[in-house]
């Protein structure tokens, strides 16, 4: 690969995700459209195209949902769809890539929710002030700072190569990718916790505990019909509190 | 009291900005810059005094998160509240955090399971298998459809948002108002019991021996009470959040204990 | 006031009469025309003023559907309340329709179960193997063994709906017995929405592919919202009536959309 | 088969229709009934006991709920029996017949009561004049229309053989039938819309979906379960009312 | 009013005496006997007037049943509301048996849970296999580590419980109490109907033939409304009991009803 | 066996009955413990130990809950781990023995249980005499015959022989077994009743059967899910009832 092809293929990487903050979510780093652009810069837009459409099946699941940090699809098929066209490898190479760049890759994900937290706290002092460009540059900032957690990994990786980046995954102990693991699948408590907060009065509480309880006990209800009892419920709830008043 | 001040192209700017939610994104706030910097514009165009405009910008950016596609109804209402409470009316702050704070979580539910769980899976699924049978436009097909939805959905949430909280606070006498803001709250708490107990995927990997079966410590958990585990992290934040430390505190906790617990072995 | 009108014989009469509710079946108002043929003789025994008995005849061509078992009861508070009306108590005539309406439902899901759900497929069950095995009376065991029941609990709900009634007016204060009309009414609710959740089977044949597996668009709902179909179905035939068209409206609207959508293979 | 054995097995299952509404599901339709009858009429009881019992364990689960149309097993069930007795073809004979033709007789019941909304309409009528001779007259004009909704057509099927009925059967369309199927499962939804529309107020109305989504999440409940854990609902509801007024 | 009369030393004996609490078990009032035991050394402290006496000891001769090692708070609280009644507070004796039969119903189910379904089997299976592995010191092992959680748990909880009754008193107002004990009281209502549906196995061996399968009658009721038998089970002893008939004349009549129906194959 | 052994080993079988009473559940009458005691007494732990282990993993679901009488274990091991070690037969044997006593003994429990009524009905009269040292002697005469009950039928068994306790079991006839344990699984209800007829108003009966059927139609909660969604349920009432004392 020529450096300017790594250098637009991660370029393209790291905009898909910039795009996903400040646009709303395009999809645009789903496997199955990152996999034929990469062809297409790669000169083979069929393998790009097969090998997008593949690993989009298998990472099917994958979505970041509350502030989760799921497999890095991005990176992942990005590095996947370069290295299967380029090693001629391809689907079969392009898997054994990507599954475990994926897992590995949510850490720059989850780097750059953690560093933006000060973006944040700098925006409050902006405020404080009535600096609303200043507010602006922070909103900024942390998009870029986004963008560069997926620019940068991959640029390296591609830099580096696959038997590199496949000797460095393997030299990271087993228990400091479980410590990390761990750390992804606790991070999302604080956004629950905070909105907990952000709500709760001692009067209301026990209606979260009657949600948990719900939802953790009878699965197959799910959030959506969590939603639908609780509508029906603070429907009542509302009714009823209308009625007292205009009798009292 | 004034007259109305937003126009229609300020509610169309309002909606582009809106599409900006995830910016910046963090665990400590979430979404709160993405908020706040769609609405600068308008807290520029209705505050003229600083003083007003400061207390704007501060309020905006508290913990917002929800879902990018389905978030309009919030923005559209906050924005028919804001431009009343500009004009005179009797709008206390916390009634226009009550809005978001209510709206977000059932609105989040929504779009989670309507268009990550569900719609976006099966698009990419369909057009995947086009893809894979040749179709070279499958991806394209693919992006146009569900941004032409994504979009679509959110523009229709702006205004709609601003058109029913238009109506809804003329109709409404104040103490009509409240009790359906106690009745958000309500749903909020709900729906985020129902969310942490679905999303929050806290389990342990230890076992124990008994006999010659050796059992999974996680399932006995899960016959006394499913979803312990993700029940008390929430709460250890929460209670360590209401006892004053900070996010950022909270977050550098959670980092270090999640680390430790996972490299032991116990998480 | 006046006194007591209705004998015994009257309710016997009642009793009988009340076993063709199912007469006329229709999609529109379902058993209306039954339960009227049953109230005739006792609202021209109770009203003699023509304009009361005319008022009291379309009073009972309302809506109403219940199980032909277990619907006595409701006869039985019909005709108590009737009497009282006549005799110059104050019963406006929505209690009336109240109690009908609160209790088919109930009644309906007790004698489906009951009855249609389980006696009858045990006894028809019982009786076949013990007719498969030659003996040539099962069928008339099968036959006065259900009759047996069926009249039973029917007499002895149409007499205990009546005393009940009676008893239960006489003692309550007109609070109270608006308050347990309000009970009815929100059981009603409560068991009509199971009713339709359980008995209502709208599906979809359609399905989709994504990679190599075809899923089927009705298991994929089921995920989200089972029953989304059957939901959607009664809310827009309400919806309908609400806006006030017609039940002939309706049911014609619903064989059409229903059979060009099962043509095309929608449903 | 006489002219007459025909006229007389479908008259008498014409008749078991008529008891249904007239004298309120005797269950004199069912197979194991209807069937030994047929078997009196055409001289041979033991075929038509066994052939009926049989059908009866097929049809165990046919049974018409909140108005909606199962299966016709008394049409299904006479033509198969007396076909299985005349043409020597015994019980596999009867089934071959029974549960298709079942099937499609079940748009002659669906026929019958879309028709008699127009007697409702007749009978709103003669109410607005006090006449309840002429709301009697309704009453049995359309249990007479129910009676000949399964008279006519085993009638017909029984006097142009089953060849002749096959033959019809397999000549309409598989859209055709599909399109009726789905109006006979759409059309009870009136029922209850109907019901909602009588017993809904905007204040009570979030109980219809409270009671719905139980039924729909959690099917292990039950119309039985729902009923029961309303009334224990409805209880504390009365009870708390009657408390509040007797305070005030 | 008087000053607080109970030490830490009368304290500690109760804690002592509340290990007792099985004794003496009986179907009739179960741990009733027990409980008596243990609050009689303070009966006789705080109360020298003889009648005061005789009504304290009658008091808690009523029916009682926990988990041993779960309802210290019981003992802790009760001992603190009757010391508070010897010293001259309006506290009625009905809201002493409210806090005992509010709480032994959810303590007991906690207990139960956590104790004899979960903590016991665990250990006692990690212990075995220990021993079966040839570790002879299993067995004290498994012995030492429950009783130090059995005591440890029960003198925590007498402790708290008194502390806490002591300061809820303290601060609440008498109507704020009354509203907590209708809380304590219905929690135990549902705790108890939970526990009997759970805990209460009442089945029937019946069955019959259909066709060539045959079907247990258990398994068909199960499908309408599980546990049916237990509930009618226990709403029959309620409705003896509260007929009047003495706890005595309903064990022998379920002695007696039990053997037949199991004798002839019912149950 | 000589006869002290046996003596000693009946004792101690009561006495972990007796602490089971007198000090709250202190699980000395598992097997696990009971076994190697047995074992000792008999000079041969390591088969009191194997052969109590093994037991203790058969018996692990067997717990009185709610006063309800499951396999005597207790009496079940003993019996087991002695004719284990005297006859040489092993685990086998110990357990061939164990389960059917166990199953049989449960009846002297129930019998204990059924007989302290009348302990408590004398408690009462002391009582009302103000006598507490009657009270107390109640308290300990129970506890004594609960020993009797476990020491008197293993004393007997052992005594006579497990070839002599077999024989008497299999000359039991089923329908009597059967009555009996018929009347061990109704006798709990009787505790519930009780317990019903303590809590029960009018007003607050229907919570009762909310709990109920919320536990009979959705095994997956429990009674730790029902308690969880109960707590928050009342307090969300108490909130409510404090707050409208407040207005009022
Ligand atoms: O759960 C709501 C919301 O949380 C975060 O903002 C992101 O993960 C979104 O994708 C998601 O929709
Ligand atoms: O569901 C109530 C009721 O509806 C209709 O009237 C018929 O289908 C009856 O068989 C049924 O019992
Ligand atoms: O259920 C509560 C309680 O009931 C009885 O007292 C005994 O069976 C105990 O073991 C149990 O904990």
């Amino acid at each position: 690969m020529s450096f300017s092809a790594i250098f637009i293929i991660s370029f393209i990487t790291g905009l898909t995700y910039f795009l996903r903050r400040f646009m709303g979510d395009c999809q645009l780093e789903r496997p199955l459209v990152l996999g034929p652009v990469v062809g297409l810069v790669l000169g083979d837009f069929r393998t790009g195209l097969e090998v997008g459409a593949s690993l989009e099946l298998v990472f099917m699941g994958a979505q970041a949902i509350g502030g989760s940090v799921p497999s890095n699809v991005a990176i992942g098929s990005a590095l996947g769809t370069a290295i299967a066209i380029t090693s001629g490898t391809g689907l079969e190479g392009a898997m054994m890539v990507a599954v475990p760049v994926a897992v590995v890759a949510s850490t720059f994900e989850m780097f750059a929710k953690t560093f933006c937290a000060f973006s944040v706290h700098l925006a409050d002092k902006y405020a404080e002030k009535g600096d609303w460009k200043g507010i602006s540059l922070m909103v900024h900032a942390g998009n870029i700072f986004h963008f560069l957690a997926y620019f940068i990994p991959t640029l390296l990786a591609l830099y580096l190569g696959d038997q590199y980046v496949t000797d460095l995954m393997n030299a990271v102990p087993a228990n400091i990718m479980s410590g990390i693991k761990a750390v992804g699948s606790l991070l999302p408590a604080l956004g629950f916790g905070l909105l907990l907060n952000n709500l709760s009065t001692r009067e209301f509480m026990p209606y979260f505990f009657i949600g948990f309880a719900i939802a953790a006990y009878i699965p197959s209800f799910g959030v959506m019909g969590i939603a639908f009892l609780g509508i029906a419920y603070v429907a009542l709830y509302a009714f009823r509190k209308l009625n007292q008043e205009e009798e009292a | 009291m004034g007259e109305k001040i937003l126009t229609k192209k300020d509610l169309t700017r309002l909606f582009i900005r809106s599409n900006a939610v995830q910016s910046a994104f963090n665990f400590e706030r979430q979404q709160a810059l993405g908020f706040e910097w769609g609405m600068i514009p308008l807290i520029n165009k209705l505050y003229k005094n600083p003083d007003d405009r400061i207390a704007a910008y501060k309020r905006h950016l508290g913990y917002f998160n929800s879902h990018p596609w389905t978030c309009g109804p919030i923005y559209g209402m906050v924005a028919s509240m804001e431009e009343r409470k500009a004009i005179g009316e009797d709008i206390p702050e916390e009634n226009i955090t009550a809005v978001k704070s209510a709206l977000m979580g059932p609105l989040a539910g929504i779009g989670d399971s309507l268009f990550w769980g569900t719609l976006r899976p099966i698009a990419a699924g369909i057009c995947a298998s086009l893809a894979l049978s040749g179709n070279g436009i499958a991806p394209l097909i693919f992006v146009l459809f569900v941004n032409a939805i994504h979009f679509g959905v959110q523009y229709w949430g702006v205004m709609a948002g601003y058109n029913f909280a238009d109506q809804f606070m003329e109709k409404m006498q104040s103490f009509q108002i409240k009790a359906w803001m106690e009745a958000a709250t309500i749903l909020g708490l709900i729906v985020v019991g129902g969310l942490a107990a679905t999303w929050l995927n806290v389990t342990t990997p230890l076992t124990y021996t008994t006999g010659e079966a050796s059992v999974a410590l996680q399932a006995t958990l899960d016959n006394i009470f499913p979803k312990l585990l993700p029940l008390l992290c929430t709460l250890g934040v929460y209670g360590v959040l209401r006892k004053g430390k900070s996010t950022m505190w909270a977050m550098c906790a959670i980092i270090i204990i999640g680390f430790v617990l996972g490299f032991i072995g116990v998480l």
